[in-house]
């Protein structure tokens, strides 16, 4: 059989998913025992058995100045800011992007200033954006939100452009206004695609959001990777970064089956059947 | 900048800070209650607010979102002052004894650093720190090459196995000397007193609000005096400390041994009064200008500082960095 | 009867390739025009015009003797050759669009008993296109004969003035076809509709319509077939009473 | 006429295009001429004249140490791990998205482990890439690479999953063997989406690249920004992001233009004319 | 003449939406088979699952005897009623796609004397489909007519055992479709093809077909339509001599 047609089931489909993900973690442990043979205090790659150790402090005991289980708190407030900068995010795109594709002259005149803005890379500026909007959560979320929003804006203006010219003259023969449309014809399509553009706007955000608690914060995520990393605590660091992977992972998996949930039309149904 | 004309009475105040075990006893004044019994003594609000980004720290309090911030001599005057704004430097806090050092794979002189790539922090006080090394080995800048480095990867990148020189300070400093091979063949111990590490306030703000800088002051040398006891509070207060700075008691302490701190608000006097704080800012300006830092100017005199006493460098007409020794000098006669 | 719409010189050009070429009709209103004529002609480059969509290159359109406004709008319905339903709306919610729309200018949306009614009328509808035990599929989860008889109760429910229609039975078996004949005959004659239908199929142009058009070009260049466009070479008046049994190509 | 319908001409596009940035652009000139009333040596939103005095000597005269005039060694350098970075980027991509989009057993080894790589925020990693690739410009161009690649291979893999079964289908019925039909069906049905994901993506590469050369560097545009951020040079900062954000629109264009080109089927051929 | 292809007991079946209910059929080496039934129906999905596209939830299907293998190959050629040309190939590539993919394994592509004749063939059979003018132009830029000619040119081309068409001449107009009768008619004598034709014209049904075969349900619950699948319903053998002039639609 060709392997193109050659179709996974849902259980092989398991077993050799996992497959290459076991490897490289054999890897790792290959080589941290090499290293750690070599030097046993080596920090750079620590073994299991260090990472629990480290994480347990994090995990249990709570912080005798606070009263809180660092890690948890550390995770509560990176989640609230990620939320909160994706949330922001999500609404422009959903919001401008709509608009942007679909109104020629709102695309003329804010189309460049949407590039403009997407090109310039937000990490640079990052002085003048804790000096607008100070040092607390503010910036950290309006720097996630920035971060991403334009390439989602696009992504939506574009997907809101190519709708078949037909289905908006169908919508106007069909007595719709620009309004009608926009709301009933346009949104509607549009929001499968937000959630896929949100799912591939996860890893930036992330990546904006340590950036963002590297600089200033004291409690997150990021914070404390770059705060052990003085000390190059990969113990602690390796168990952050994983955790930071499981959580994204949770949230794309939530995004899938949320979309092939809410929009059943969007998904699969065209996977047979013939159309006109 | 100072935008804004300088405000007439504050209640509220902000200062910043960043991990650096000479500026701990900071946040653990903040957490023990130091900060609030001296701010509600003088019926103000003071803030302790934690950058994790050292230099950020120091811009925000340059675009004014800080009252106060704590910094080392070379950076107060490159940033802030260089800025253009008038900053009083009123807690010489510690100067470093040994906590930055210049560290060399597979050598332990000096003179092998000679055509090293050597990484650093560029522009920082590990940059003067280097200069002033090469002073001493008879070499120049011309002999090595430099790599700027964040001071955040600089551990990691030093674990690499290309990089064989490095400029670095503490905690990141210990924790690199901890490595294999590792020889730290320089260090701020060889130039005692010439990196000090500050409390500095906007100068409009303590002018119009006094009552800010005695606070402070007693805050710092109350912190002080529980912070040396070798009793189970002082232990106690410096493993509060340890904490802080994401670190363990153990490596904390050692690095207190590197720190000169000032601990007596007597000796912090008599070392901002010193003629030898003017020599060490000589140097430190003129390496600063030769880097570049004053942006445009025609010489090194054109940033203006003062010292106890009326005396000053620089253009006078321009002073922008003051030492301030008057509210070390009430906590020293315990008028605060 | 009256004249509804004019064409006068009119022209569709894409850059250097000529579809139209002076084109000059006029169609009155209540009439049934149907177009034939060869694959590549600009049958659906026509309809277009007159819809709105495509503004001609040169010429005038005038509709009512008023220059056709260049957008398209309720008064003229259409059913296109393909993407002609909303893929996100199921059969009943994609009939009742228009509905909505008219009803609801804020939201597009109806409730209560105005939703009722709405969604009775369509379902109404789909039970004469054949489709009433639909209501719920999605597009894609229909034939393409099911969707082109979605597409027409789609435009049917609005009772255009104009109704333009391009292949619309062409994916449709021969069965189902004679029944949609028979309600597009029925709604013509009780609504007053004027209807232009793009056909292949010759036996039906002339069993529907009052009028044929026959579209295809007048000269052909084999070096430059690209530089000459079609326009009416046939014009056919039927003078007949309105067909009862418009087709007899049912099994 | 309905905004929807409102097409605008290029003229008109250009003036409506530039408003909303000129606006921006004076509403900074106006706070900085605020700042600078209030005191002259203002650091944060320095006056034109200040940038252009700034530059002057980046731009002209040579550095004292190297000889060289910095700014354009920085421009080169940058631009040269840029492209390798985006290059390497691009050609997994297209290999790897290409395979795992159309082989399913392929799709069910590597999704998971392409996904678990592009949740992980490889700033968070960068010790471990110090280690394997060393402080030269390896490990720079290498967290381009990894920042940029795994959204792309997801992007060109989902595209690719979606090309019409039938088309696949017909393909077979030709006598296409699974080769053939990567290389002559999907493979150049890529290529326009490919150039879109590189659009999207450079973005985060510029991101990736500051972020790199901010670490460990002795040239480059991120690594003058973070060097003068240490005494908040915005005089030099500004000029440069702005030349960052011109050398991405202008890479922006390049590649929208050479899409155009080269694939004219995937461009505004099918804005009109209906299809089967 | 003797069976090339066996149904046995063949389902198809979405869920719990049975479309073909268990069908049993031969069919013999050279014949024509007509396919029609009402839209719906699951002509459209017969035809897939003879395809080797998709595979029936029960019972087998044999050609030569031997079950068919599940996936498609050059000896079945088909014409879907879209998606059927490729779109990023001018018309004269994806006419010369298939003799390319066969004259070059590694890379697809013939070059020289081998390319030339590859696309001199292409274009004869372009000119046998009327589309000897546009050479050169892209799926996009032609009508849907057009491109169903192209998808024809690009299957004969390859002159499959089986040849599978779903609606093929739908789309065109009567004069083009004459010739296409005539094209196919030709091609299926000269070649020996066996062809599987799925129309909506009864007419075109019986002028072509050797054999007629009606697809519908045989049983039908109105409260629960979709449990019931299509089946042969009719099949009625043509005993004639092949048809010379199959068609009489021309205008
Ligand atoms: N965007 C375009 N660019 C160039 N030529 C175009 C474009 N759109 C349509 N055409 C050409 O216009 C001509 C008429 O197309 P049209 O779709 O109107 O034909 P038609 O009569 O509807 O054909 P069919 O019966 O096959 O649907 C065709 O030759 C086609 O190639
Ligand atoms: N993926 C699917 N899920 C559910 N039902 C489907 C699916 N694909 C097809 N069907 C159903 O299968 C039935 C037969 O579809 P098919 O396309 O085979 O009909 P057809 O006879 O070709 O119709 P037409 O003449 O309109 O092309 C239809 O009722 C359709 O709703
Ligand atoms: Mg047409
Ligand atoms: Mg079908």
């Amino acid at each position: 059989m060709r392997w193109i047609n050659r179709s996974i089931s849902r259980k092989q489909s398991m077993a050799l998913g996992a497959l290459p993900i076991v490897a490289l973690l054999m890897l790792y442990l290959l080589l941290a025992a090499q290293r750690h043979a070599a030097n046993p205090m080596d920090k750079i790659l620590p073994l299991p058995s260090g990472m629990a150790q480290a994480m347990q402090a994090l995990l249990f005991q709570p912080d005798p100045l606070s009263g809180n289980l660092l890690f948890w708190a550390d995770t509560l407030a990176s989640l609230q800011r990620l939320g909160l900068g994706l949330g922001i995010a999500t609404a422009a795109a959903l919001l401008v992007g709509l608009v942007l594709g679909i109104l020629p002259p709102v695309r003329a005149t804010l189309g460049p200033l949407v590039t403009s803005i997407a090109v310039i890379p937000p990490i640079a500026l990052l002085p003048i954006l804790f000096i607008a909007l100070g040092l607390e959560d503010t910036a950290k979320i309006a720097l996630i939100a920035i971060g991403i929003a334009p390439v989602m804006i696009r992504d939506i203006a574009g997907h809101v452009a190519a709708l078949p010219r037909e289905q908006l003259v169908k919508a106007q023969t069909l007595g719709a206004s620009t309004w009608q449309i926009m709301l009933r014809v346009a949104l509607p399509q549009t929001m499968p695609r937000l959630l896929e553009a949100l799912r591939l706007a996860l890893g930036p955000a992330w990546v904006f959001l340590i950036s963002g608690e590297a600089i200033a914060s004291d409690v997150g995520l990021g914070y404390r990777i770059f705060l052990v990393r003085r000390y190059l605590s990969m113990d602690v660091i390796i168990p952050y970064v994983l955790w930071i992977a499981l959580l994204a992972i949770a949230m794309d998996v939530a995004l899938v089956l949320g979309s092939r949930r809410l929009f059943p039309w969007a998904h699969g149904l065209e996977a047979k059947g013939d159309k006109a | 900048s100072g935008s804004a004309p300088p405000p007439a009475k504050k209640h509220d105040f902000t200062i910043g800070w960043s991990i650096y075990a000479g500026w701990m006893p900071w946040p653990y004044a903040q957490q023990a209650g130091i900060v609030k019994k001296w701010a509600d003594k003088y019926g103000i609000d003071i803030k302790v607010v934690q950058v994790n980004d050292y230099v950020e720290s120091v811009n925000q309090y340059t675009a004014g979102k800080f009252d106060g911030v704590t910094v080392a001599n070379m950076d107060a005057l490159t940033i802030p002052a260089a800025g253009g704004k008038d900053t009083s430097a009123i807690i010489i806090g510690d100067y470093s004894n040994g906590n930055d050092g210049v560290l060399l794979k597979g050598a332990d002189n000096l003179a092998a650093i000679k055509g090293r790539q050597v990484y650093l922090a560029e522009l920082s006080v590990s940059h003067y720190l280097l200069a002033r090394a090469l002073e001493k080995a008879g070499l120049s800048f011309a002999d090595v090459k430099t790599t700027n480095t964040s001071d955040a990867d600089i551990v990691g990148a030093f674990a690499s196995p290309q990089v064989n020189a490095a400029v670095a300070w503490n905690p990141q400093l210990s924790v690199m000397r901890g490595q294999a091979g590792v020889k730290q063949v320089f260090s701020s111990a060889d130039v005692p007193g010439e990196i000090l590490d500050l409390l500095v306030v906007d100068t409009a703000t303590l002018k119009a609000n006094p009552d800010f800088g005695k606070a402070l002051a007693g805050i710092w040398y109350e912190t002080m005096a529980v912070m040396q006891r070798q009793d189970a509070q002082g232990k106690a207060a410096r493993a509060a400390m340890a904490k802080l700075a994401g670190a363990s008691p153990e490596t904390f302490d050692s690095q207190l041994t590197t720190t000169y701190l000032y601990t007596d608000p007597k000796a912090a006097v008599a070392a901002t009064t010193s003629p030898a704080l003017v020599t060490t800012m000589t140097r430190v300006r003129d390496f600063s200008y030769s880097k570049g830092l004053f942006k445009g100017a025609a010489s090194a005199d054109a940033v203006g500082m003062a010292f106890p006493n009326g005396k000053t460098l620089g253009d006078a007409a321009h002073v922008t960095l003051r030492f301030d020794e008057s509210f070390m000098k009430m906590a020293a006669d315990g008028k605060l | 009867m009256s004249t509804l719409l004019s064409l006068r010189n009119v022209w569709v050009e894409f850059g250097d390739r000529v579809v139209l070429e002076n084109m000059n009709l006029d169609i009155e209103a209540g009439s049934f025009v149907s177009v034939v004529g060869p694959s590549g002609a600009g049958k659906s480059s026509f309809l277009r015009v007159i819809l709105g969509q495509d503004a001609p290159s040169r010429g005038q359109i005038l509709l009512d003797g008023a220059p056709l406004s260049p957008e398209c709008g309720p008064d003229r319905g259409v059913v296109f050759q393909r993407y002609s339903v909303f893929p996100h709306l199921a059969v009943l919610e994609n009939t009742a669009f228009g509905l909505e729309c008219a009803g609801s200018p804020l939201l597009g949306r109806l409730f209560g008993s105005a939703r009722r009614k709405a969604y009775a009328q369509a379902e109404e509808m789909l039970a004469a296109v054949g489709l009433g035990d639909s209501l719920h599929l999605y597009p894609a989860q229909m034939s393409g004969g099911m969707q082109q008889r979605l597409a027409i109760a789609q435009a049917l429910i609005k009772r255009p003035r104009i109704l333009l229609l391009d292949e619309p039975f062409g994916a449709l078996d021969p069965g189902i076809r004679a029944d949609m004949h028979a309600l597009i005959t029925r709604l013509w004659s009780e609504y007053g509709l004027t209807i232009i239908m793009v056909t292949h199929d010759i036996r039906e142009a002339f069993s529907l319509g009052t009028r044929v058009l026959a579209l295809d070009k007048r000269r052909h260049d084999p070096h430059a077939p690209h530089r000459f466009g079609a326009t009416a070479v046939y014009d056919l008046p039927l003078d007949k009473t309105k067909a009862e049994n418009p087709s007899e190509l049912a099994a």
